[in-house]
C-alpha cells in the first residue's frame, strides 16, 4: 500500500499504534537502567527493532477484559502484545524484579505470566510448547461455538522443535481458529536461521500443514496490522490455522549479556536505517496522521510511566521465601524442610 | 467452569451400564463406566487419544463414546502425545476437564517435555489449576516387548505437582478414575493390561455415585508378621504370595495397596510397619530408581525404631523389557519371588 | 511412461524384482499361518498392497554387504526392502516367533532388527524416531566423503509426530544425503490421514523443509523404482535430503487383530483390483519380460523357502531366560534377582 | 571405528592449554580442556549442540573449538534436543563419539523419548554399543527460575543401559568426562553451574592424561561419626557443614562424593557406614522420588545391621525451582539444613 493509507485507521487508532510502540521501547529502556542498578533478576531480553510485529499484529485481534475476547500467547520479545492486552506496566516491572507482588509472585520470571480474563498465556521456556497450549485454547472456542481466536508468537528458531510441529498440525487438522505469528528476527541466540531450518521464509512452511500463510515486514506497523486483520478474518470465519511471518532483524543480542560480536556491524546498521519507530513516526508527520506536539506528548507519557511505575515497584517486597512451598497442588501443601523448624525432627 | 449434573440413571450403549443392571464388570469395563458417568454428570469432561472414536480405543476402553457423545467431546487426535497432551492442557486452563489417552502408557515419553515442565508447574507459575487426567495401558506380561510393556511412574514421581495413580482391581480403579478427573490437578493414571480383563477380577460394583479418594492407601490383606507394599498388578502376586506363606509358614502377612503413589499414604505404610516390624516391597517396575527406594526411606524417617529387619524389595531387572517370554518371565517379579523374600525376612 | 518401458532394467533384474514382490506376500502369508499355529510371538502386520513400495524403493539403492553400501531403515511395512537388503528370511521368522537364534536373541519384536553391514536399522516402536537417527547416520557419511546415502520409511500417521519433524528438519538443514518414503497408505491404525494432516499430497510437505518431494503410485513397482531411482541420484549428487510418498491402501488391518471394521469395504474391493504383484505379473507378460512358467517357477520357489525355513525355525529354541541380564551394558552385569539364588541373601 | 591417537603437547587455542603450562583452571575449563584433549586424541568425537560453535556455547565450554577443528566436528544444530541426540545417536551406530551439548539440561526432555527408549537401549536390543555423552549445565543458585536450573538425574536414573556422572570438582569434571567419552554406553554428564568458575574450585590439574573411573565414588572427607553421602555442589555444602560440626561440636563427619550417579558404587557408601553407623544424604534435587531413596534401600539391604540411626535426607523442597533469590533460597538445600541434620542424627 502507499505511504499514505491508513488502512481505515482513524487518528485515535493511529496514535494508540504509536503509543503502544513508544511504550514498548520505553519500558524496556527503563529495564536496562533498572539492571544497571542491580534490580533486576535473571536475564533481561529486547525487542529493538521488532515492536512494530507484536503490536500491528495484537491491534488486529479483538481485546477484552472480561474473558470474551481473542486470546494471547506472547514471547519475551512481544512485550508489544502484552500491553495491547492488558498486562500492566507494573506487572512488568514486578516480573523482572521478580516481586511478590507480581502475577506470578516471584515464582517466574520476565514476561511468563498469565490473565485467562484479559486473554493472555505468558510462555514457558521449552519452545515450541505455547503452539501445544494455544491449539488446546482455541480448540475449546471452537467446541463451544464462540468467536474468538488465539495468537501465538514464536521466534524462527523455535519452529525447529518437535513441539512447534506437533501444535501447529493438531491446529490445523482439528481447524482451531489459531494465528502462529513467526517472529523471523534472523537469528536463534547466535544461530542464524538457515541453520534452523532450509526454507527462504516461514510462509513456505504454511502449504505443508495445508494452512494458509502470510509473510510481512515486521517493521512496518501498518502492513503487519492489516496482514494479521485479514488472516484474523479468514480464522474467525472457519478457515482454521495460519501462519503469519514477521520479517525483521534482532538488532541487539538474545538477551542483555550477548555482545552478539557473531553479528555482522554492518547488517546491524542497514537494519537501524528500518528502526519501525521513527519510520512510523516520520510516516505520521509526513501524512499529518498527528503533529510532533502530539507525538511529543506521548513519549513523555510514556517515559513518565515508565519512570514512575519502575520507581514504585523497586519499592515493593519481594516474596517471603516460606511461601515457596504453596501452591504446588490446589489441595495439599508439600512438606516444608524439617530441619528448619523448631524442634527440627525428621 | 464445571457444570455439575445431576446423578440419576442414564441412557446409553448396553455395555457401559452393567453395574447399573448389577452385573459384574472387569477392572476394564469399570473403567469405561468412570469415564462415562463423569461425561454425563459433567458436560466439561471431554477425551483427547489415538483411534479412542470409531475404534474406541485400542484396548476398546472408549467402545460407544463416540456414537453417544459425538465428534466434539471424543476427539480422535494425530500421532502426537505432546501436541495433544499440551492442547488438554491448553483446553483445562479454560475450564474444560480433558481425559487424554495414551495408546500405550510407553508412549507418554514424547510428552514428557510438557507434562513436567509445563502441566506440572500450572499453578505455581500463576497460570492456575489444571485438571486434567492422562491415563492409559501399562505394564508386562503380555509380551509387548520393550516398548509396549513399560511402568512409566518412575518417570514422573519426582515431578511436584503431579499426583499418579494406579489401581489393582475394578472397584478401585473406577472410585480413583472418577475421583481422578474430579481432582483440579493433573493426574496420571495408569492401568495395568493385565488387570483389564482378568476373570478374577470381575465384580459387581456399587450402583452408586462413590468416589475412591486420591492418597489413600489400602490394607488388603491383615497381617502380622511382615508388611508387604505394593500396587497394581502385583498385589495380586502378592495376595497369592501370602496364602503360600500362610499355608506352607504359617506366616501372616499384610499386604498395603498403595492405590496412589503420589502423593503416596505414609501413614498406612508407617502403622503397618510399626505393627509387623518387618517391611517388603513388591513392585513390577525395574529394579534401580524404583519407587522401593522412597518408601524405604520415608519408613526409615518415620519408622525406624520399629523395624525389626532390613526394608528389602522385589522388583523386575534392570534391563528393558524382552519380548520373548522366557525372558519376560525371568525379567518380572514373580510370586514366588515374594515367598522367598517374605520367607528371609520372617526369619531375620 | 507406457506400459511397455521396463526403465531400462534388464530381464533379470525384472525377474528378481517380481521374486522380492513374491516373497514379502509369500514370508508375511506364511506367518499367518505360524500365528494361527500359535508360534508367533505378539502382533503380525501385513504390507498387503503395499509391497511395491517397499521393493521398488530399495531396488533403487546400492546394496552391499560390507559396510560400504547404502543405509535402509525400514518399517514393519518394509519387510520387502529388507529382504532386498540381505535380512534374512530365517531371521524374519525368528524375530516373530521371538527366538533365542535370532538377530535380538528374542528381545525385540519382528522386523526390529539391525546389521550394519549389510546397511540396515531396524525400528523402534515411538513413532518418528527413525528419521533423527538416520539423519545421523547419513550425517556421517557426509562427515567422511563417502557416496552412500540413506533412505527412512514412514507410515503416513508418523508424520504427526515431533521426531518426524526434528529429525527431517536436522537432515534438511545439515544437507543429509537421506530419502524420506512416506507409507501413505491412508490410515494410521484407525485413524484416516487427513485426522493426521490436512495435506492432500504428502509432496506438499518438501517446500516446507526445503527440500525437494515427490508422490507416486506406490502400487507400481516400476514407477517407484523409477521416482526413487532419480531422487536418489540428486541426494548422492550433494542435493541434500528428499522426501517421496509412496500413494497406495492399507487393504488389512492394522495388525492381525484389527478387523478394520471402519474401512468401508468397497474401498478395500477397489484397491484389490490394483494389486501390486498381479498388477506386475500382468504387465511382465503383457509386455513379454517373462514367461508363464519363469514366473510359476519363482512363485514355487519363493513359497518352498518360505514352508522350509518356518518349518526349521519352528524347532529352534527359545532364548533361556536368564540371559535376560546381558548387555544391558557392553562393561557391566546388572544384578540377578537375589531372591533366585542359592541361598537367597539381598 | 575409534581411530587412537597418541598423546603429546598439542597445539591449540591459549586458553585450552592451561594445564599444559602448569595452570590452574576452573571446573568449566578442565571440562573444555577434557573435550578439546579428547578430540585431539580421537578424531572419531565430534561435538553437536545449540551455539556451540560461533558463539562457543551458552556458558563458552566449547570457546575456539570451532576455529580450530571446523564445522565438521563442532556442529551448531537446529534447537530440536530430541533431534540432535537422536541423530548422535544415529552417528554413534556408525563408530563415531558424538558429545552432545544440551544448552540447559532442564531443556533435554525434548529427548526423553530417544534417550530412554532408543539410545539406553541399543545395546540390549542388538543394535550395538552406543558410545555417546550428552553433558551440559545443571543446578540451582542461580536465579534462573523453572527452566533453567533443574537437576535432571531422576528423569534418567531409573532407565537401565544409561550411566550419569555429576563431578563436584575440576579435577574429577576432566577425568570424569574423558572416561565417558571413551565409555561404550551413553552417558549423562552434568555439570553444576554454580561451580563452573568458582573460584574456590580452580586447581592445577596433572598434567598426563589422566581419566577418573566412572561408577567409583570418593570419600573426600574422613570421619567416625556419621556419613554423609552426597554428589556435584552439595559435596561443598557439606564440607562446609562438617567443618562447623568440627569445631562446634567436635563431630567427626565423613563425606562420600559419588560422583558417579549411575551406576551406583554401592561398596563405598556402605563401607563408610559399617564405620559410622550414621547415615545423611545431601542432595539439591527435589525431595520425592530424589535419589536418596535408592541409596537408603540399598544401605538397608547391605548394611541394615550397622545402622545406629535412622537414614535421613537433606534436599530441596518438592516445588518447581522459584525464581526470586528469597524463594530459591528457601527452595534449596543450605548448609545449616546439613548442620541440623547431623547433629540430630548424631545425638540419636
Ligand atoms: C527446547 C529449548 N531448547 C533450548 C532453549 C534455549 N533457548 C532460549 S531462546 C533460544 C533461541 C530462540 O531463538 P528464536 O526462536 O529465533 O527466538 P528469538 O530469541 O530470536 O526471539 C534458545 C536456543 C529453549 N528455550 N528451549
Ligand atoms: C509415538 C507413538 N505413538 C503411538 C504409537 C502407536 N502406534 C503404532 S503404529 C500406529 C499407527 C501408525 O500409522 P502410520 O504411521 O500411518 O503407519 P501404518 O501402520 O499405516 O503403516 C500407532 C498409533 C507409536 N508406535 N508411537
Ligand atoms: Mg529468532
Ligand atoms: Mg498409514
Amino acid at each position: 500500500m502507499s505511504d499514505r493509507s491508513s488502512y481505515g485507521l482513524g487518528r485515535a487508532e493511529l496514535h494508540e499504534l504509536y503509543r503502544a510502540l513508544t511504550l514498548t521501547r520505553a519500558a524496556e529502556e527503563r529495564l536496562e537502567i533498572l539492571q544497571k542498578q542491580g534490580h533486576v533478576t535473571g536475564g533481561l531480553y529486547r525487542s529493538l527493532g521488532q515492536e512494530a510485529g507484536a503490536v500491528g499484529a495484537a491491534f488486529a485481534l479483538r481485546r477484552r477484559d472480561d474473558g470474551t475476547g481473542d486470546f494471547l500467547a506472547h514471547t519475551v520479545r512481544a512485550a508489544g502484545a502484552l500491553f495491547l492486552f492488558g498486562g500492566e506496566l507494573e506487572d512488568f516491572f514486578r516480573q523482572y524484579m521478580a516481586k511478590g507482588s507480581g502475577p506470578t509472585r516471584g515464582r517466574e520470571a520476565n514476561l511468563h505470566w498469565f490473565d485467562f480474563q484479559k486473554g493472555f498465556v505468558g510462555p514457558v521456556s521449552p519452545l515450541g510448547t505455547m503452539i501445544e497450549i494455544m491449539a488446546g485454547i482455541t480448540l475449546t472456542f471452537r467446541m463451544r461455538g464462540e468467536e474468538r481466536i488465539g495468537m501465538v508468537f514464536y521466534g524462527d528458531g523455535a519452529s525447529s522443535t518437535g513441539a512447534w510441529h506437533e501444535g501447529l498440525n493438531f491446529a490445523a487438522v482439528q481447524r482451531c481458529p489459531l494465528i502462529l505469528m513467526v517472529e523471523n528476527n534472523q537469528w536463534a541466540f547466535s544461530t542464524p536461521t538457515h541453520k534452523n531450518t532450509r526454507v527462504a521464509t516461514f510462509a513456505d512452511k504454511g502449504p505443508g500443514y495445508g494452512i494458509g500463510a502470510d509473510s510481512v515486514d515486521g517493521t512496518d506497523v501498518l502492513e503487519v496490522f492489516d496482514t494479521v486483520r485479514r488472516a484474523a478474518a479468514l480464522v474467525r470465519a472457519g478457515e482454521g490455522t495460519r501462519l503469519v511471518e514477521l520479517r525483521y532483524f534482532r538488532r541487539l543480542g538474545h538477551a542483555q549479556h550477548d555482545p552478539q560480536e557473531y553479528v555482522d556491524p554492518a547488517l546491524i546498521e542497514e537494519w537501524e536505517k528500518r528502526d519501525p519507530i521513527a519510520g512510523y513516526r516520520d510516516r505520521m508527520l509526513r501524512n499529518e496522521w498527528a503533529t510532533e506536539e502530539e507525538l511529543s506528548a506521548i513519549e513523555e507519557e510514556v517515559f513518565e510511566r515508565c519512570r514512575i511505575a519502575a520507581e514504585s515497584v523497586v519499592e515493593e517486597p519481594n516474596p517471603d521465601g516460606p511461601s515457596a512451598v504453596y501452591d504446588v497442588y490446589t489441595d495439599l501443601d508439600i512438606a516444608r524442610p524439617w530441619t528448619r523448624a523448631e524442634p527440627a525432627v525428621p | 467452569m464445571t457444570v455439575h449434573t445431576q446423578i440419576e440413571p442414564v441412557a446409553g450403549p448396553e455395555h457401559l451400564l452393567k453395574t447399573q443392571r448389577g452385573e459384574p464388570v472387569t477392572m476394564l469395563e469399570a473403567i469405561s463406566e468412570a469415564l462415562f458417568e463423569e461425561m454425563v454428570r459433567d458436560e466439561s469432561v471431554f477425551l483427547l487419544g489415538e483411534d479412542i472414536g470409531v475404534y474406541g480405543g485400542a484396548f476398546k476402553v472408549t467402545r460407544g463414546f463416540l456414537e453417544h457423545f459425538g465428534e466434539r467431546r471424543v476427539i480422535d487426535t494425530p500421532i502426537a502425545e505432546g501436541g495433544f497432551t499440551g492442547a488438554a492442557a491448553g483446553a483445562a486452563h479454560m475450564g474444560l476437564r480433558p481425559v487424554v489417552e495414551i495408546q500405550f502408557m510407553d508412549f507418554i515419553s514424547p510428552a514428557y517435555d510438557v507434562i513436567t515442565n509445563y502441566i506440572a508447574t500450572s499453578l505455581y507459575r500463576g497460570a492456575g489449576p489444571m485438571p486434567l487426567v492422562i491415563r492409559g495401558p501399562v505394564g508386562g506380561g503380555n509380551r509387548g516387548g520393550p516398548f509396549h510393556s513399560q511402568n512409566v511412574e518412575m518417570a514422573f514421581f519426582h515431578t511436584p505437582g503431579l499426583k499418579i495413580v494406579y489401581p489393582s482391581n475394578a472397584y478401585d480403579a473406577k472410585g480413583l478414575l472418577k475421583a481422578a478427573i474430579r481432582d483440579d490437578n493433573p493426574v496420571l493414571f495408569e492401568e495395568h493390561k493385565g488387570l483389564y480383563r482378568a476373570p478374577a477380577l470381575r465384580e459387581v460394583l456399587p450402583d452408586d455415585d462413590y468416589t475412591v479418594p486420591l492418597g489413600v492407601a489400602k490394607t488388603v490383606r491383615d497381617g502380622s508378621d511382615l508388611t508387604i507394599v505394593t500396587y497394581g498388578a502385583m498385589v495380586h502376586k502378592s495376595l497369592s504370595a501370602a496364602e503360600t506363606l500362610d499355608v506352607e509358614d504359617g506366616l501372616s502377612v499384610e499386604i498395603v495397596d498403595l492405590r496412589t503413589l503420589l502423593p503416596m499414604d505414609d501413614d498406612a505404610i508407617v502403622e503397618s510397619v510399626k505393627k509387623t516390624g518387618k517391611l517388603l516391597i513388591v513392585h513390577e517396575d525395574t529394579r534401580t530408581g524404583g519407587i522401593a527406594g522412597e518408601i524405604a526411606i520415608r519408613v526409615s524417617e518415620k519408622a525406624f525404631e520399629w523395624l525389626d529387619g532390613p526394608i528389602l524389595r522385589v522388583t523386575a531387572i534392570d534391563a528393558p523389557v524382552p519380548y520373548s517370554g522366557s525372558l519376560e518371565d525371568y525379567f518380572l517379579p514373580q510370586a514366588d519371588d515374594v515367598i522367598t523374600a517374605a520367607r528371609y525376612l520372617a526369619a531375620y
